[in-house]
């Protein structure tokens, strides 16, 4: 297997079938490195420089987002953002799209699409307490939407209730637009103290880099490589990059990673997840933030699989493993505390001083790109909408015609969208920790603060006809929706992580969309005073040629400071009268 | 009757939780001979005798459902069942 | 009273035992980790609900081969109370303490509720502080809680009155509705209901309170007899 | 390298709810002359070949966990592994 050298892969123009266009690339030989990139080098910057890591089609839109309230201690930008609840303690949490990987394979996508967003919560240090997910399929009369929509809860559930948190609410709709791509959206919400916050930063010339967890195979390498004849292999039936989730290791990654930051805070200066894009990703990232540089042995990476190349390893998107910068002197007690953890630790690299990321593989130096070229330099772009034309022909309001109230009525709440979710939502273990105050089946789910008189009010919403029809008012309605449901909870809304899901925005009328619904999001948020802390964005949401229905999903968190006065859903005694407030 | 017997794996790149699990649970009974543990799912399918073309049905039934095969593999034996 | 609640990888309803005991009675608790081989000074085991190595194989299958799992089987020759919950209850047939065994719920599903159950026997150091056939309100969750055993079994549990709870209606599929059972002695109790997920008004239920109450109260009657 | 495949299912008395709903999933697709199914695991163990006594030993794993005999058989076959 021999990599094609710098010079084909810019004659073969091979780096447009890992997408990076020939503007990138030539931003990359010419302002960034000065001369070609290697396989490797190609390798790293395709995917640094793609949509989920980079948000370059998003990124001028999402700053529409107002994200800073008195409470935010950590907003966008972090594994996820942070907020104070008072009395020393935050609340750090997140949502996270998974939809392509459960198209493909759906327990194992939804399951390890809850099991990223966990150690995006843990990876700060914080304990999570409860999950949340957001859930589109096809209409529920085929079979194949069936069988989607069973085993993606199977593997929600299935991954959350191993792991032990509970997951306490979220949502589910079925349209005909999501048939053949279904939307995995799922959150997480941790408690933390202040004092033991931690970051993803790789600082102080000198320290080193642990890689903890699970082997690295090929899991999740993006489809080019495997499809390029390179790599064509005899047994490439016997080759998969589908990622399987493993709870049990998580959870021991988990314990292990929170114990450390409260209990042995001054051996770690960082500590990270490997998400999209593994290894390249978290340690560039980790590296770009303190400003420094970063060397790292391919050779001591724990491999599942044999012969993988450098740019295998460091795209893998194999799950539950962690990257942590700690001091060197403190080197073997981390090691050891891991060792006792059952989890397997190796010290990968070292932090440098000179802001270069380099790689070295079988003793050969296979990468040396200045970090901010990764991180940093990718383009921006600005694209620009255009109004949809179906939303000039629909003007017409339109009238239903009712002529039996009871039937009309029945049919309605028969529809699969309008109808109780419990046969899904009991599959999911709500009240494992003893904090589950309200669960699935009221308007948001409450938790409360063990040792505390607070409780922390969720909902997860997103009605995206409505943003079909009026993307600004149907992004406005998202939020009203969800600041509704907190409220209607007794908790006070304190802050939003979203997941925007959309077709392709290199259509303007998707961009269209896209922009339009945001800025109809933010103008509730700067009304309600509600920050925008973490989100995510999933893009490209299409089958031949047609796209979802833009579908922003707004998590909502909201505070009750005094949780007995949780309130429900249900009308309670007979005689109680009931109003009805609001135009 | 008509059995089918139907074993689906993992393909061999793909990450097997529950082998690795096993697998040291296996070495801490000490049973080191066994290097490595895989753990798949076998079905037994009844098949009515006057059935056509169980070949194709059976295929489409693991390709379908019974295997998913962006990460498995199977594979299956028609036998006369004993009674 | 000392009571040890003990942990295996995979555990997770572990800190949940640790406060029903801690806040719940007041009592003194210690968590003990599954390499330990002395259980030596604790008046009571607690084994905790959760997924011990994933419950990968088959749940509580491999915790069966745990260290602490020798020392288990000894103080239960001596009489000490041990209690399993969910994974516990599981691992508990899975080493022998208790007969029958847990199978997958019948309609294949993972099943988390709040459930009716019935105390069907009153006379255990577990339930003493309830009522006789009292209903009581707690939740399940669990995949695997389907209870089984052959027929014989099934006659010496009710004649030895070993059935200690059972669900006011069938929701997995289990043998008589049996929700839980002690051993011939009654010092091993095994349920898949979660009591300790039961201890405050606000999370629904503490219907689950009395269970470690009779607990504490069985011993403190032992040590003043 | 030996191969040893471990076959374990449900014994015959025992309801097996997840054959149950894969059967009903099959007819739902239409494939009605799949009358039953019972679905059970299926172990691969690479055993190294200098092993002496593998039966004992493979019976041992099995017996005491692969299998739990209260509901469950086994069965297994060895074979040389094909490279
Ligand atoms: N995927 C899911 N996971 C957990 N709970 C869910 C899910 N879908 C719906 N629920 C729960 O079902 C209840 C009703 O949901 P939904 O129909 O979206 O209500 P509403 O329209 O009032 O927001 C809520 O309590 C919600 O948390």
């Amino acid at each position: 297997m021999t990599e094609p050298t710098a010079e084909v892969i810019r004659e073969t123009k091979l780096y447009k079938a890992w997408g990076l266009s020939e503007q990138e690339y030539k931003i990359i030989t010419d302002k960034v490195l000065n001369r070609l990139p290697n396989y490797t080098e190609t390798g790293l910057f395709s995917v640094m420089w793609s949509e989920h890591c980079s948000y370059k089609n998003s990124k001028n839109v999402l700053r529409k987002l107002p994200n800073k309230s008195k409470r935010v201690l950590a907003g966008p930008g972090e594994d996820a953002g942070i907020l104070d609840i008072g009395d020393g303690q935050a609340i750090v949490f997140k949502a996270e799209s998974h939809n392509h990987p459960s198209a493909v394979e759906p327990y194992q996508g939804a399951a390890t699409g809850v099991g990223g967003i966990i150690r995006d919560i843990f990876s700060m240090g914080a304990t999570p307490i409860a999950l949340l997910n957001s859930l589109k399929f096809g209409e529920l009369d085929g079979e194949h939407t069936k069988y989607l929509a069973e085993e993606i809860v199977a593997g929600i559930g299935g991954y959350g209730n191993c792991i032990g948190i509970p997951t306490v609410g979220g949502e589910i709709a079925f349209q005909e637009r999501y048939s053949n791509n279904p939307l995995v959206n799922a959150m997480c919400v941790g408690v933390i103290n202040h004092s033991d916050v931690k970051y993803g930063k790789a600082s102080g010339d000198g320290n080193l880099i642990v890689y903890v967890g699970a082997k690295t195979g090929r899991d999740g390498i993006h489809g080019a490589t495997f499809a390029s004849d390179e790599f064509a292999d005899d047994k490439e039936t016997q080759r998969s990059a589908v990622q399987v989730g493993d709870p049990f290791m998580e959870k021991l990654l988990m314990d292990a990673c929170i114990e450390l930051v409260h209990e042995h805070s001054e051996w770690i200066m960082g500590i990270q997840d490997m998400g999209a894009a593994g290894l390249v990703s978290s340690t560039a990232e980790m590296a770009s933030k303190a400003g420094s540089g970063l060397i790292i042995e391919l050779d001591e990476v724990p491999q599942r699989e044999t012969e993988m190349s450098p740019y295998e390893i460091m795209l893998s998107e194999s799950q539950e493993r962690m990257v942590l910068c700690i001091h060197p002197e403190f080197k073997n007690d981390v090691l050891d505390f891991f060792t006792d953890k059952l989890l397997d630790a190796v010290i990968i690299g070292k932090v440098t001083d000179d802001r270069q990321y380099k790689i070295y593989h079988h003793k050969k130096l296979v990468c040396d790109i200045p970090v901010s070229g990764l991180v940093d330099d990718s383009p921006e772009y600005k694209h620009t909408g255009s109004r949809p034309k179906r939303l000039d022909i629909s003007d017409k309001q339109f009238e239903p015609n009712v002529e039996d109230l009871k039937s009309v009525w029945l049919s309605i709440l028969k529809q699969p969208t309008v109808s109780s979710k419990e046969y899904f939502y009991n599959t999911y273990d709500s009240q494992i920790k003893a904090n589950t105050i309200v669960k699935s089946g009221s308007d948001s789910a409450v938790v409360r603060i063990r040792n505390t008189n607070k409780a922390i009010a969720l909902t997860n919403d997103g009605n995206s006809r409505f943003v079909y029809v009026d993307p600004y008012i149907g992004g406005q309605l998202t939020v009203i929706e969800a600041a509704s449901n907190i409220v209607a909870s007794g908790a006070t809304p304190i802050g939003i992580t979203d997941c925007l899901n959309y077709g392709n925005p290199e259509k303007s009328e998707i961009f269209w969309e896209f922009e339009q619904s945001v800025e109809g999001i933010a103008s509730v948020c700067e009304k309600f005073d509600i920050p925008v802390i973490s989100g995510n964005v999933s893009l490209y949401n299409e089958y031949n040629d047609k796209a979802i229905f833009p579908s922003p999903m707004i998590g909502m968190t909201g505070l009750l400071e005094d949780s007995s006065k949780a309130t429900t859903q249900g009308f309670k005694d007979a005689g109680d009268l009931i109003y009805l407030i609001g135009e | 009757m008509t059995l089918v017997k139907v074993y689906v794996t993992y393909k061999k790149s793909i990450l097997d939780p529950q082998g690795e699990a096993i697998k040291k649970a296996v070495h801490g009974m000490g049973h080191t001979i066994i290097q490595n543990v895989r753990m798949g799912k076998y079905f037994e399918l009844t098949v009515s005798d006057n059935a056509q073309n169980i070949d194709a049905e059976i295929n489409e039934v693991c390709d379908q459902l019974l295997a998913n095969p962006n990460m498995e593999s199977y594979r299956y034996e028609v036998m006369e069942e004993n009674k | 009273m000392r009571f040890a609640v003990i942990v295996f990888p995979g555990s997770n309803c572990d800190k949940d035992l640790y406060y029903a005991v801690k806040d719940g009675i007041n009592a003194d608790v210690k968590m003990v980790d599954y390499r330990e081989n002395s259980l030596e000074g604790f008046d009571a085991i607690l084994i905790p609900g959760g997924f011990s190595y994933g419950d990968y194989l088959r749940s509580g299958a491999i915790a069966a081969h745990a260290p602490i799992i020798n020392e288990i089987k000894r103080v239960a020759n001596l009489d000490v109370p041990i209690l399993g919950i969910c994974n516990g209850f599981q691992i508990l047939t899975e080493i022998g303490l208790l007969p029958g065994c847990l199978m997958k719920n019948q309609q294949n599903k993972f099943i988390c509720e709040d459930v009716e159950l019935s105390v069907e026997n009153n006379q255990t150091v577990f339930t003493s502080d309830y009522n006789y056939r009292q209903i009581l309100k707690i939740p399940v969750a669990h995949g695997e809680g389907n209870y089984y055993c052959d027929e014989s079994t099934l006659n010496e549990l009710n004649k030895n009155n070993q059935i200690v709870f059972k669900y006011c209606s069938n929701i997995n599929g289990s043998v008589e509705n049996i929700a839980g059972i002690s051993n011939k002695k009654g010092n091993v109790l095994g349920m898949m209901p979660h009591p300790e997920r039961a201890l405050e008004e606000i999370v629904g239920s503490d219907d689950g309170l009395k269970m470690f109450q009779s607990i504490l109260k069985s011993h403190m009657d032992r040590v003043n007899l």
